[in-house]
């Protein structure tokens, strides 16, 4: 009996470290054995955008080496975050896992491993970069016609670390020299746009402080309230891709009149406004349009570049604070550019998301790849974590069982997502042929039909002779 | 799923997409002259006349010919199936 | 296919060279017909090639706004549809105040297409259909005419009717409205009736009666049918044409064709209520009253049943006319609608409804523009029908009837143009293929399918043809001498192939314009698309609540529900003329009594179009004397026309213009805080003068959006809060009353003597074209 | 001017010598279409009109029924032969089915 209990006890206690471990794995604590020598930190904020990169001067205090450490965000900004990432010296890309530490339910972790361990009483200097969307605010909230915008951005003040930071200095990149009002906290300097922070030494983990600038910022706030892309394959050569946007002005709203005299009179009516964005479409795009429901929108200017092929759009009208608009975007690329095979399995190698415009936020991001009929055993690599929608069908032109359709979303998307995914299929060459067949086929039957009815003709209607003339 | 990407070659058309037009015009020629004669055939013969063998043969020539320009038609005109 | 290529013998004159002619006429027929199909289908490609595959103009718009919904909720929705996005607060139900028919054939084709899956945008559907119909026309056009005279005339009127302006200017690409599908169904069942007539087959008047019935549900037109079927009975009746046949096809095809059309809503019992139909149903008593009568006759031959007859013949006459009369007074029977009248007496519209006469469709068509549509065919039609008179038959006297008529009618009305374009292309080609048969008579060696394919070649190679033609004519060895025979063919080929110039040219520069895109040429002749329309109503649709009502003339209602998919007050469907006047009085008021009439109104917004900037001719400026007409039509006691014109009675908008003129809301719309357009500043380029009143502040509206040529400008009309001024309301209710009681007698003593002259019009406004009415009557 | 009374009589007469059996057969459906045509006429204006459209498709129909029915016996009498070419009665027969299976659609969906 014993052994069996033994057994079952050994099996339970197992089950329970497994469990543990697996809860576990995205449950941290702080290392005391850390220490931050020195932050250098830039916020730029000339943008829509909220960009901070901070270089981190990690030190070893305890007695093992370090394989990872902890960045954190503070619990006001951290829906706010888009984007973030961390490099080592060599600028290689390190792993993060997403992660929380008990006590800490406010804020939100990452774990970063690191691809050397850091020695003993040995230091590590670290690149993070975040982007933060929304996080400037306008105020006031609506201008009219001719004023300028002015937003309001709050942050803090100190690099926000789990660990004790010993020197941090930070640097406001505001690309005007306009600021309306800034926290004032000694030491600071303020000079061309930028505002100089630092540096402050000793400052303890988790320490916040406020950090308000209140300064005119003009550049375009535009936001792509949704993003759908649509990417079709096609074994004959071609991948088509669309982009249906929906963008908004979200900075300050227009107050009062919208006065096309003004407008038109003076060059400067408006700076808050929106005329014109570029996008950049990949080298080897042909074939594109511009349209919404009503129609081609035939302000558009389009030029080749070298690498890239420069789309100058025009919305329908202005964009004003609060005016929103939409469109589609389409064009082609040829098969060569993006899939790759060898034999009869397939590899599509394609960014899930495209630029829109510089500085881009897109609120919501669908992608979805049409792949061609008959594709089977698809498996999909993502860069970044997204939703997968529920796969589809798709029916087209000549499609008999339809095409597997790859959906998936992602929230708060920008620029810096810009990266390829990877979708593996398998699909027979001789499926290629089902097409034209089918064509085939369908006529056959109608001159089938032509025969039959021929030799038909003149039974059904015996009684009446041809005399129809 | 072991194939890395390196192991791979890019993936272009099997048929160069710059002959899509002259592929077409030929091909839907032939098509519809078949077609044509296979009407007329059809039309002129009697009851009596009629041979199945020859209907059979020109209308699936007919069909394959303007199946496959319609099908490079189609590409031409960008519908990419 | 099986059925084109059904063996007709053809012409028994042709031997030699082609052993086998069924075989290689069908295939010539079957090649011409699909060559007119191709070359109609390219001639009214140009707007799509110029521009995009785009709806054009204003009933299009509702046309594909109303298809669209119903792909999208299904057929049952559509039909109970009722939109109350339109003619607010009133609403409109939309399922029983169209005709179905294009909605329906453009949703059937989008159906079987998407079954087929073939993904084509209903937009794109919208767009062509009216070409491919053209193909359609011009087979039953030619089926027709075959059935009139000669399968070679028919190839000739296919080719005619396939690219001729008169049919093209109403079926281009993306003109997608109801005479895009409904002359395809008026010239079928023409051709169904004739073949039921000639057969006497019960059939073929069920096949002419559903025609008629796809007819109906696609255009008001339909009365047409319903009048010049029975006129050709009746006249066959007087004519002593009476037949069995006669009396089994139309007894047939009126009833169940009765039947059928009571089955459009829109329709509905009007069949047998309105004065318009009558005629169908008298004849018809008369043809039973006749039947009958023959058949007693045929009893008894041998008794004095002729002069009976003729008299019981008379009396059924008289008896079914004067219960007609009597229905109509006793009020159970409509009498004759106002658009009806406005067809026989070409001024009642212009006293009686000035909506109708604001048109330009409607109004009386010019000489030039009969030979700017038909071209030769209008010089030659005269031929064929007299040759269908000198060997005239049961047929060629409704196709002589048809003519008639359609002349008539295409006079009173340019719209109705298109009626007569289908049978001037049928008497045309019989005239055509008699003139070439009479040239190449003697030649036994030309048959009649290589005669057709001269038509065909017209179109396309016209080089080929001289070579051909000329070399099988024969030494001159009878009536016409070689010389004067190859120079008559000739002639004709000039004539024709001036004939196809014409028709590419009118379609592509006067008919292919969408007119929602224009096109302006710089000096060096590069294009710019002025694209103002979609940027209006693109902002409308993104920057303004969903809810939002838009006040505009009724011309662009249904544009801004297609395009701006917001709620409009008034639209071209213009079923509610006091409704109209109301919109048109708020423009033609000045401010504060507008802004009463707006908030009466539950308005949001307000939006004009003004042409000032680029020199476009069609803005409401040059409109708005129709604005105040039918304003007045409703209102006389605050609208007085003559107060909009000048002393001299000239309608102008500098300083000399009249006050009234310079304070109304339309004005000052459309000139506020305009300055740019030329030199100098603020000078209005449509009408070549600087605006009389300027520098003005609006108080009830603030400018929305203008667009980047000022051609549409969007007014907000403001909250009772959000006045600059202190709110006074019962004080400013008043003072404009007052203003315009203690004006008025200073201001009319004036012009007393020439009081109520109808103004000049300087620089007469070119309307718009396109501003038409749904419905044809 | 002979006087009605004496020609109706001999019309019966001619009728009931020339006519043949087939024809009298249609023209007894005829006189029932037209009874039954009379008495939804009467019934209507005696009660009244009032589901307009029940009351005209059945009357409308019971019309049709008898111009079809009409028109069947022009197209078999053996005598208008010459009329019709090309029409023979089991043509006739055919298109009269035809026509009634059109008819009868129309009306079930128009009575409502």
């Amino acid at each position: 009996m014993m052994p069996a209990m033994a057994k079952i006890q050994v099996l339970v206690l197992l089950l329970l470290y497994i469990a543990i471990q697996c809860g576990s794995l995205n449950v941290d604590t702080i290392s005391s054995d850390i220490k931050i020598k020195n932050v250098d930190r830039s916020i730029d904020i000339s943008s829509q955008l909220v960009k901070i990169t901070s270089k981190v001067t990690l030190e070893n205090t305890g007695k093992v080496p370090v394989k990872n450490f902890l960045l954190s965000v503070e619990g006001g900004a951290k829906s706010n975050l888009a984007f973030i990432s961390a490099k080592d010296q060599n600028n290689k890309d390190l792993r993060l896992v997403e992660t929380t530490v008990k006590g800490y339910d406010q804020v939100k972790f990452w774990r970063v491993e690191l691809k050397e361990a850091i020695n003993v009483a040995s230091t590590a200097i670290i690149g993070t970069e975040s982007v933060y969307t929304k996080a400037l605010q306008p105020f006031p909230t609506a201008i009219t016609q001719q004023e300028d915008q002015l937003v309001k951005y709050n942050g803090n003040l100190y690099f926000y670390s789990p660990y004790p930071v010993v020197s941090q200095k930070t640097n406001v990149v505001l690309n005007t020299k306009s600021v309306e009002s800034f926290t004032k906290i000694k030491p600071f300097s303020q000079q061309d746009g930028t505002i100089a922070y630092g540096s402050y030494s000793n400052i303890s983990p988790f320490t916040e402080k406020e950090l308000n600038i209140h300064y005119k910022n003009n550049s375009p706030f535009l936001t792509v309230t949704r993003l759908a892309r649509l990417i079709e394959v096609s074994h004959w050569g071609n991948i088509a891709i669309e982009e249906t946007v929906e963008i908004e002005h979200t900075g300050a709203k227009l107050k009062g009149p919208f006065s096309r005299y003004d407008y038109q009179q003076d060059h400067h009516s408006g700076p808050a406004s929106v005329r014109s964005y570029k996008t950049f479409l990949p080298a080897s795009a042909s074939d594109v349009y511009y349209r919404d429901t009503n129609g081609n929108i035939s302000t558009s200017n389009m030029k080749v570049k070298k690498d890239s092929v420069e789309l100058d759009l025009r919305p329908r009208y202005p964009l004003f604070g609060g005016w929103r608009s939409h469109y589609t975007l389409g064009y082609n690329v040829p098969s060569y550019e993006y899939l790759y095979h060898s034999g009869n399995e397939y590899l599509l190698k394609m960014r899930a998301v495209d630029h829109v415009f510089d500085d881009m936020q897109v609120d919501e991001l669908v992608t979805k790849i049409i792949l061609p009929e008959g594709s089977t055993n698809i498996v999909v690599n993502f860069p970044f974590t997204v939703t997968r929608l529920s796969d589809s069908l798709h029916y087209t032109y000549l499609d008999t069982k339809g095409r597997p359709v790859i959906t998936f979303t992602k929230q708060n998307v920008v620029e810096n997502h810009i990266q390829d995914f990877q979708i593996r299929y398998t699909f027979p060459r001789l499926l290629m042929l089902q097409e034209p067949l089918l064509v085939v086929g369908f006529l056959y039957t109608l001159f089938l039909c032509v025969i039959i009815y021929v030799r038909l003709d003149f039974s059904i209607h015996k009684p009446e002779h041809q005399h129809k003339d | 799923m072991s194939l890395e990407i390196e192991s791979m070659v890019r993936y272009a058309s099997p048929i160069n997409p710059a002959v899509f037009p002259h592929l077409t015009m030929l091909l839907l020629g032939i098509g519809i002259f078949f077609t044509a004669w296979f009407f007329v055939y059809e039309v002129t013969s009697t009851k009596s006349s009629r041979d199945l063998f020859k209907e059979l043969l020109l209308s699936l020539v007919a069909a394959l010919f303007s199946g496959f320009g319609i099908l490079f038609l189609l590409l031409w005109v960008g519908i990419y199936v | 296919m099986p059925t084109t290529a059904e063996t007709k013998h053809s012409n028994g004159r042709n031997k030699g060279i082609f052993n086998n002619t069924t075989g290689f006429s069908t295939l010539i027929t079957v090649t011409v017909l699909s060559l007119a199909w191709l070359a109609g289908f390219a001639s009214r490609l140009f707007a799509v090639i110029r521009f995009e595959s785009i709806i054009h103009e204003f009933d299009p718009w509702f046309n594909y706004r109303s298809t669209a919904y119903m792909v999208q909720h299904g057929f049952y929705n559509f039909l109970n549809w009722f939109d109350e996005r339109a003619w607010y607060p009133l609403g409109r139900i939309v399922g029983g105040t169209v005709y179905p028919g294009l909605m329906i054939t453009s949703g059937t084709i989008h159906w079987i297409l998407h079954t087929l899956n073939i993904p084509i945008h209903i937009r794109d559907i919208c767009v062509f259909l009216a070409p491919i119909f053209s193909g359609l026309t011009a087979i039953a056009t030619y089926l027709l005419t075959s059935e009139l005279w000669s399968r070679g005339a028919g190839l000739f009127a296919a080719c005619f009717i396939a690219i001729v302006p008169g049919y093209s200017s109403r079926s281009v690409a993306g003109s997608y409205d109801n005479e895009g599908i409904a002359i395809f169904a008026l010239q079928f069942t023409y051709y169904l009736w004739l073949k039921s007539i000639k057969s006497g087959s019960i059939f073929w008047s069920i096949c002419t009666a559903l025609s008629y019935f796809y007819m109906v549900s696609a255009w008001g037109g339909y009365v047409f049918i319903i009048n010049l079927i029975p006129l050709h009975v009746f006249v066959l009746l007087i004519m002593g044409r009476f037949s069995q046949r006669l009396f089994v096809s139309y007894t047939v095809f009126y009833i169940i064709g009765l039947l059928l059309s009571m089955q459009i809503p829109f329709v509905g019992f009007q069949p047998i209520r309105t004065s318009e139909h009558m005629a169908a149903s008298g004849v018809f008593a008369l043809l039973m009253a006749v039947g009958a009568l023959k058949y007693l006759h045929s009893l008894n031959p041998k008794g004095q049943w002729k002069q009976l007859l003729i008299l019981g013949g008379l009396v059924a006459a008289g008896t079914v006319f004067l219960a007609v009369v009597l229905l109509t007074y006793m009020g159970v029977i409509a009498p004759w609608s106002g658009r009806f009248y406005s067809l026989w007496d070409t001024g009642y519209a212009k006293i009686h409804i000035p909506i109708i006469a604001s048109v330009s469709e409607h109004q009386p068509t010019t000489w030039s523009s009969f030979f700017f549509d038909l071209h030769v065919l209008v010089c030659t039609f005269p031929v064929g029908l007299w040759y269908c008179i000198k060997n005239i038959n049961d047929e060629r006297v409704f196709v002589a009837l048809y003519a008639l008529s359609a002349v008539y009618f295409a006079g009173v009305m340019v719209r109705l143009m298109l009626t007569l374009t289908p049978v001037v292309c049928v008497l045309a080609g019989i005239a055509f293929s008699i003139l070439l048969d009479l040239v190449l008579k003697e030649d036994e060696m030309q048959t009649a399918p290589v005669e057709t394919e001269d038509s065909k070649n017209l179109y396309d190679k016209a080089g080929k043809l001289k070579k051909r033609t000329p070399e099988p004519v024969p030494a001159a060895d009878s009536g016409l001498g070689m010389n004067v025979r190859s120079g008559t063919l000739i002639a004709f080929m000039i004539l024709l192939m001036l004939f196809s110039v014409h028709c590419t040219w009118a379609t592509s520069n006067a008919y292919s314009s969408p007119s929602i895109v224009l096109a302006s040429y710089g000096n060096d002749g590069s294009r710019k698309i002025l694209d103002d329309f979609r940027e209006a109503y693109g902002w409308l649709s993104q920057n303004t609540a969903e809810d939002a009502r838009i006040m505009s003339w009724w011309d662009y209602g249904y544009q801004i529900a297609g395009m701006g998919n917001r709620t409009t007050l008034v639209d071209n469907n213009t079923w509610n003329n006091s409704h109209i006047a109301l919109v048109g009085k708020a423009m033609a008021s000045n401010e504060s009594a507008a802004y009463d009439i707006m908030t009466m109104l539950d308005v949001d917004y307000v939006l004009v179009i003004f042409g000032g900037a680029i020199g476009y001719s069609g803005d409401d400026i040059n409109k708005f004397i129709w604005m105040v007409r039918i304003a007045e039509g409703e209102h006389p006691k605050e609208i007085h026309e003559a107060d909009y014109f000048t002393e001299r009675g000239e309608y102008r908008v500098d300083s000399e213009a009249s006050k009234t003129m310079l304070n109304c809301l339309m004005y000052k719309l459309s000139y506020y805080r305009y300055d740019s357009g030329g030199s100098p500043a603020g000078y209005d380029r449509t009408r070549g003068a600087l605006p009389g009143h300027r520098g003005f502040q609006l108080t009830y509206l603030e400018e929305a959006y203008t667009t980047e040529h000022w051609l549409v400008r969007i007014y907000r009309v403001k909250k009772p809060d959000e006045f600059n001024r202190p709110r006074l309301p019962l004080a400013k209710r008043t003072i404009p009353t007052s203003n315009n009681l203690s004006k008025k007698p200073a201001y009319d003593l004036g012009p007393m003597t020439s009081k109520r002259r109808k103004g000049l019009l300087k620089n007469k406004p070119t309307l718009v074209k396109g501003k038409k009415m749904t419905k044809l009557e | 001017m002979t006087s009605l009374a004496s020609v109706i009589p001999k019309l019966y007469q001619e009728y009931t010598t020339k006519t043949s059996k087939k024809l009298k057969i249609v023209d007894a459906y005829l006189l029932y279409i037209f009874l039954t045509a009379v008495i939804q006429f009467a019934y209507c204006c005696l009660v009244g009109t009032f589901p307009f459209n029940s009351f005209l498709s059945g009357f409308i129909s019971t019309v049709s029924c008898f111009v079809l029915g009409v028109c069947l016996r022009l197209q078999v009498n053996p005598e208008n032969k010459s009329e019709f070419q090309g029409l023979s009665a089991e043509r006739g027969f055919a298109d009269f089915i035809f026509a009634h299976l059109v008819l009868h659609i129309v009306v079930i969906n128009f009575i409502g």
